[in-house]
């Protein structure tokens, strides 16, 4: 048995150090380190779907690894680390992030040492949460993240970037705070053997059901921050605003997932009866999201908070199809999340290359850009049709499975959620028809298209999504083995 | 018994009102003659509840080495200590406080065990024993203790400190 | 069934493959095309190999009549656990389905996907971004014909909302024009409300019919129309009839946004600011015809309720004679085809909803070819003169005469002026829905608007005519001088109208009209080929009569060069406007997009940064408030420090020694 | 020979923490408040020394309480040797020892 994931969490760590200290060939070692990373997610797919390496098809975690870490009496805390096709997948998601996000901004100028290592280290953080497997484990990574982001957003962002990274940090450390109390509570309270996700899901059936219930609130406030639910999101759209393009990828791409992968392997999983009895409150949440993701978004001029808002609005759909607790609706949870961590992470880019091309992403000032940037106007195409879910790109499955579900279980509430379709497409349109099409207005002297960096990384993104959107079943085969598979 | 009842009330006066005078008179120096007494009435206590160590230490200690130690402190800085001190600008609220603490204290002293201090036969090779044993460590950190601020000290009053 | 016929069948999925590779081709390398005309000779050979492929399946299918061939592919599976709606887990499939509605179908958008592409050569080059134009175009024939011979709903839905977008990019082909952009977004919004409710309606069958069906449920079959030839309303119990009739309704609701019926009908006039190609192709023929595929396909595989007959009846009759009152005065060329566009897809739906699903279907098959062909004669025309304006136009009958003939070709049939293509197809629909009203009584007002419409029908195309093409010289002198135009385009102009002329009859061919009889397999749905009764030939001569009479009217007000021109005080002015003014529901529309919805938007934007983050401000400036209070305290005096210290003690020996004791239930008393 | 009740030796003790507090909380003059600390911490001690002797006439050799006050004798005269430096270097660096002035701690 090859311990992949310690194998991976250490190449990540030796790679995010030596890339601080590279200083200007940072980014050659950044590259090396995401293509490694990519391998290796690579060999972990190769572990579950291939039983000739020794391991049967595994139905949950595959080839957990479990180390005593912080041995007392009454504290057991190991360093145990597993996947299943849920994280499998969310990690395939961060090795394309890492490795995109490192090829859009090749180009950095400003501290290349400091903004690649961060990056990595990011990215180091997200593959240790989906990994991790005892609480301690996972909050530590849970926390690495939150710091690099800080710092990404804190350092190289726009003018309110002090402002947007305290905001960032305040409102997400409160959340993981209230999270962090809730698992231990859980898990003294239950008398879990350890603080292993095995052994506190197992004992946390025993807790009497108001217990349940509160916990599972707590957590779902500690992930939902995360999310953003409605209404603690405004922390969301500041720090997208203010972040750096990279930043903005990461934050979107990945951090999001964090609090969507958490809800459900940290609270679902642990607390499906608390989940059950106050899933209507859930659903009031998520349509809350969802309509107001959608609506806000419609009035935004700024493009990237237009992302943001939308991003509020997709991830409100994830949280429904979680409530949901349906195979389907987890497997559309999942999907879902993925989904947007690609096209989230494309239209953030675009936002980013408008930005930077034209000096403004504010669409109702500048417009008729395709003459000037045809390839990103074909970007901006792909990443606003994929995300209002057309056909043939990578979010349609996704919603079409998290909207069956919730017509499915909750009937005619999903027209709610369906409404919010025809407003998501309608702020797209609009601003397809705003910054694209018309007469050009506002376009620099000189302004050029895409460099070659930033259309390879879209590029990318663009392939996988429709790779995806076309071959769902590269990504479904494997969610399912995981919960997903066992639930109604 | 009368005696030693005798010898603790002399002592428990003692105590108290050289701890009062040695705080309240304007005269440094005399400060410093009535927390040295104040010393050797505690030291009279230890004896007297026969930890004569302690009593011991306690006279070479404090009533030795730091009551020299403040006069040397007083030495040094004597042109200004003769200056009538002013209050303290919480005005009555600290003479307030301590005296809660104090009441709050005294009447907790009410609630202890209603058991009896012993007078006689405590084997001073039971504490070295214990002192140099189960107590090393503490003495060690001690020691680890002491020399840094032994360190401290000396940079702090080393003369061409810029 | 095996053999040739077979291997044909199964190369079906060739047919769509065909446009995609020309569409990826000329994505990729359109720019360097320079020689082969920016990429139009690729998708025309494209298309020519759909329609060779096309053609051949579906004389294929003719020769066998009423045989289904479906061939899938698991598209994405999910494992059942036992429990819950989908017990045995569910598979979305994508196939290829070959049966007589996908043959009819395959025809049409074959044909006409053909022709247009080689009318385009010549109509765009004077263009750019023309590797765009064949590229889109490309794309959507691939789509269409993905949808034509999809085997299930969902990938029905799926390739619908890709003709979608292909129509909104052509339809905004000219993005710098603000309008065209505007159209674009007009169209594609408006018709998502329709795709919604169709989702829903998915939704509710998938959920629905999920256990019933073959071994372990439609679900897990993956929800194909036609499941090893079983009948597939046969073994479904409709367990619940309210939701069977509220999905009907759906996907009618999906149908209407698609094919432009009312309500929801104020896209299509708009998508004429698009090249004239792509209002022949996509939104005369193919792609608006798609939402009466729709009702036809549920209506042979699933069925409606009468309650859904009775919505599709009404709004299909209503269609057809709102859309025929604003073509009436318009002055654009394109927007009164358009116009009329509606109004014939009014009688599809009307067909469809009286349960005369293949008659619909034949109306269809019809339309396609002689709208297609009134609007590339029309392209012609602008392509010529540069402008779609019928009051400048004039005289063109002698400059253009085979574009000229062309739309005559088209307007008779459209007319319905036998033994043109439209007089059957649309004869048979009247006919249809006069037999479904005697049983139907709330059928007869519909039935009745759209008999009125043949009058209409007649006297708008024939104003147009008139206006462009009969007089001497045209009426605006400084347009440019008009000529015939070069074979790529003329030779679609004339194909086209052989067959406008000809596709009627062609119902009366055996093997041709068998493809409509045996659609018709699962709800009988008789009328094709036509049948004349008594008062079939009683009707029949009453809307020729109409139809002629249209075209009198319109001669003896338009004719040789005549220009009408109504009183400024009569009294139909305000009518007149009114129909100019689209009733006011464009600018409703508009309005409510404006106002309404974005209103609302902004008023949510101000609440999230007022009032949300407002209240998170109110926090954090509470808490700076209070910060800077405390740290007065902070003075740096080690004195007050020690205070503290000390009240901290003060207060804990108060808690441990005088409040713990007093209180009982902390264990003192 | 009887033994003295315990009461009373806790009751000295915190009659001497009080002088003790009133003494560091009203004192200004360094000395004084170091003088102030020690009394305070003296009658830690005695509590120590005396509860010590207390434990030791129930259970003989008991010797924690004194251990205890051996170790905090030292660190008091570790106490007031760094305190005393600390008097020195504030006197030379400001010319006074009333702490009051010494307000460099605030932010």
């Amino acid at each position: 048995m090859i311990p992949i994931l310690s194998i991976t969490l250490a190449t990540l760590f030796v790679g995010t150090l030596a890339t601080f200290a590279a200083g200007p060939r940072a980014r050659y070692v950044a590259a090396a380190v995401s293509a490694i990373f990519l391998a290796e997610i690579a060999g972990m797919f190769a572990l579950f779907s291939a039983p000739a390496l020794g391991l049967a098809l595994p139905t949950q975690f595959a080839e957990p690894e479990s180390y005593p870490w912080i041995q007392v009496a009454w504290l057991h805390v190991n360093y145990t680390v597993g996947i299943d096709g849920i994280s499998l997948v969310l990690i395939l998601l961060t090795g394309i992030l890492q490795a995109v996000t490192v090829a859009y901004s090749w180009t950095e100028q400003r501290q290349p040492a400091a903004w690649f290592g961060l990056v990595l280290l990011t990215c180091l953080g997200c593959f240790g949460v989906f990994a991790a497997l005892d609480v301690l484990l996972f909050f530590v990574f849970w926390e690495v993240v939150l710091v690099p982001m800080f710092f990404l957003i804190g350092y190289w962002g726009g003018p309110r970037r002090r402002y947007a990274a305290l905001k960032f940090f305040i409102y997400t450390h409160v959340a993981s705070v209230t999270m962090l109390v809730a698992l231990l509570v859980t898990a003294f309270y239950s008398h879990s053997a350890s603080l292993d996700f095995a052994s506190m899901a197992a004992s946390a059936q025993t807790l009497a059901l108001p217990t349940q219930i509160i916990l599972f609130l707590s957590l779902f406030f500690g992930f939902g921050v995360k999310f953003p639910i409605v209404p603690f999101h405004t922390w969301l759209p500041d720090a997208h605003v203010e972040a750096p393009t990279g930043g903005s990828v990461l934050l979107a791409g990945l951090l999001l997932k964090l609090g969507g992968y958490g809800l459900i392997r940290w609270a679902l999983e642990i607390l499906p009866t608390g989940l059950q009895h106050v899933a209507p409150i859930l659903y009031a949440v998520a349509f809350a999201s969802i309509v107001w993701g959608a609506g806000v978004s419609l009035a935004q001029r700024d493009l990237k908070r237009l992302v943001a808002y939308s991003s509020i609005n997709h991830m409100g759909i994830v949280l429904l199809a979680i409530a949901l607790y349906s195979s389907l609706g987890l497997l559309a949870a999942v999907l879902l999340m993925f989904a947007h961590g690609i096209v989230s992470a494309l239209l953030f880019m675009v936002s980013g290359s408008v930005h930077h091309t034209f000096g403004s992403r504010d669409i109702a000032t500048v417009s008729g850009i395709t003459p000037t940037a045809p390839v990103l106007s074909t970007m901006t195409m792909t990443g606003a049709l994929a995300s209002l879910g057309l056909p043939a790109l990578i979010s349609f499955p996704a919603e079409f499975t998290a909207l069956l579900a919730t017509w499915d279980k909750i009937g005619f509430w999903v027209l709610i959620p369906l409404g919010a379709l025809v407003i998501t497409a309608a702020f797209y349109i609009w601003m397809m028809q705003r910054l694209l099409f018309g007469t050009p207005k506002s376009i620099p002297v000189g302004a050029h298209d895409l460099p070659y960096p930033e259309a390879f990384a879209m590029g990318v993104l663009v392939v996988l999504s429709v790779l995806y959107g076309i071959l769902p079943n590269l990504l479904i085969h494997f969610i399912q083995l995981s919960p997903v598979a066992g639930l109604p | 018994m009368i005696l030693e009842l005798l010898a603790f009330l002399v002592l428990a006066a003692t105590a108290t009102l050289t701890a009062l005078a040695a705080l309240l008179v304007r005269e440094l120096v005399h400060t410093i003659l009535w927390v040295a007494l104040f010393f050797v009435a505690l030291s009279g206590f230890y004896f007297l509840v026969s930890a004569p160590f302690l009593g011991v230490l306690q006279l070479g200690v404090y009533a030795g080495a730091v009551t020299i130690l403040l006069l040397f402190g007083v030495m040094v800085t004597r042109k200004r200590i003769f200056a009538r001190e002013a209050a303290t600008g919480l005005g009555p609220a600290p003479i307030a406080l301590s005296l809660l603490v104090l009441v709050i204290l005294a009447t907790a002293a009410t609630t202890v065990p209603s058991g009896t201090t012993q007078l006689s036969g405590f084997p001073i090779a039971a504490l070295s024993t214990a002192l140099f044993n189960v107590y090393g460590g503490w003495l060690l950190l001690l020691g680890l203790v002491m020399l840094p601020a032994l360190a401290g000290s000396i940079y702090l009053v080393r003369e061409d400190r810029e | 069934m095996t053999g040739p016929l077979s291997v044909l069948f199964g190369w079906a999925f060739l047919v769509p493959l065909a446009p995609t590779l020309a569409f990826v081709v000329i994505g990729l390398f359109g720019r360097r095309m320079q020689r082969l005309e920016w990429g139009g000779w690729v998708a025309v050979g494209g298309a020519l190999f759909a329609m060779v492929l096309g053609v051949l399946i579906a004389v294929g299918e003719m020769l066998t009549p009423g045989s289904y061939t479906d061939r899938s592919f698991q598209w994405f599976t999910l494992a059942g656990s036992g429990t819950g709606a989908f017990p045995n887990g569910f598979s979305l499939v994508m196939g290829t389905l070959v049966d007589p509605l996908s043959a009819v179908m395959l025809i049409v958008v074959t044909v006409v996907g053909f022709l247009v592409m080689l009318f385009s050569i010549d109509y765009m080059h004077r263009d750019s971004g023309l590797p765009r134009y064949y590229a889109e175009l490309s794309l959507f024939l691939a789509s269409m014909l993905g949808l034509v011979l999809a085997d299930n709903l969902l990938q029905f839905f799926l390739f619908w909302e890709l003709v979608g977008v292909c129509s909104y990019f052509l339809i905004g082909f000219y993005y710098q024009r603000p309008a065209a952009a505007s159209a674009a977004k007009e169209a594609f919004l408006v018709t998502r409300i329709g795709d919604v409710l169709f989702l829903l309606g998915i939704f509710i069958y998938f959920q629905q019919f999920a256990t019933a069906g073959p071994a372990l449920g439609w679900a897990a079959a993956g929800f194909p129309f036609v499941y090893h030839s079983a009948p597939f309303l046969a073994g479904i119990p409709i367990s619940n009839p309210t939701l069977f009739t509220i999905a009907g309704l759906l996907i009618l609701g999906g149908a209407a946004g698609k094919s432009a019926q009312f309500p929801l009908d104020v896209w299509l006039p708009d998508a004429m600011e698009g090249p004239t190609t792509v209002s022949a192709l996509i939104h005369a023929a193919t792609m608006v015809a798609a939402g009466v595929y729709l009702l036809a396909i549920t209506s042979v595989f699933i069925g409606f309720s009468a309650t859904d007959q009775l919505a599709i009846v009404a709004i299909g009759g209503f269609t057809t004679f709102w859309a025929a009152t604003m073509a009436l005065v318009n002055r654009d060329i394109k927007r009164v085809i358009a116009y009329s566009t509606v109004s014939q897809l009014g009688y599809m739906v009307l067909a469809v909803g009286a349960g005369f699903t293949m008659v619909g279907l034949y109306h269809l098959f019809t339309h396609a070819f002689f709208k297609a062909l009134l609007f590339l004669a029309a392209g012609a025309v602008i392509h010529a003169i540069e402008t779609q304006d019928l009051f400048k136009m004039g005289g063109l009958r002698k400059t253009m005469r085979v574009t000229s003939i062309g739309f005559l070709i088209g307007g008779l049939s459209l007319a319905g002026i036998p033994p043109l293509a439209g007089f059957f197809s649309k004869d048979d629909v009247l006919g249809g829905v006069y037999l479904a009203a005697q049983s139907h009584p709330l059928y007869w007002p519909f039935f009745a608007l759209a008999f009125l419409t043949v009058f209409m029908t007649a006297y708008y195309i024939f104003r147009a005519w008139f206006l462009a093409f009969s007089g001497d010289q045209p009426r605006d002198s400084t347009l440019p001088q008009a000529h015939e135009p070069p074979w790529t385009m003329r030779l679609p102009i004339l194909v086209l109208s052989a067959l406008a002329v000809v596709a009627g009859l062609l119902a009366f061919v055996p093997q041709f009209g068998g493809l409509f009889a045996a659609g018709a397999r699962f709800p009988p749905t008789p009328g094709v080929p036509p049948s004349y009764s008594a008062t079939d030939l009683l009707l029949s001569g009453v809307s020729v009569g109409l139809g002629a009479g249209g075209i009198l009217t319109a001669y003896t007000l338009w004719g040789n060069g005549r220009v009408f021109t109504l009183d400024a005080r009569s009294a139909a002015q305000p009518i007149r406007r009114l129909l100019l003014e689209r009733y006011y529901v464009k600018a409703g529309v508009d309005w409510f997009g404006l106002h309404a919805v974005y209103g609302l938007a902004r008023l949510a934007d101000f609440f999230d940064q007022y009032v949300i983050d407002g209240t998170v401000h109110g926090f954090e400036r509470l808490f700076a408030e209070f910060s800077l209070r405390l740290r007065r305290i902070q003075s740096g005096v080690v004195l007050d420090y020690a205070a503290y210290v000390v009240a901290g003690l003060a207060v804990f020996l108060l808690f441990f020694f005088v409040i713990v004791p007093a209180i009982p239930a902390l264990g003192g008393g | 020979m009887t033994d003295l009740p315990l009461a009373g030796f806790v009751a000295v003790s915190a009659v001497l923490l009080g002088i003790g507090l009133f003494g560091i909380l009203t004192r200004r003059n360094f000395i004084l408040l170091l003088i102030a600390i020690e009394v305070a911490m003296n009658s830690a001690i005695l509590n120590f020394v005396v509860f010590g002797s207390y434990w030791n006439s129930i259970s003989a050799s008991s010797v924690e309480g004194q251990s205890v006050a051996v170790v905090l004798i030292g660190l008091a005269a570790t106490e007031v040797a760094v305190g005393l430096a600390i008097v020195l270097a504030l006197n030379r660096s400001r010319g006074s020892i009333n702490v009051a002035e010494a307000t460099t701690l605030r932010l």
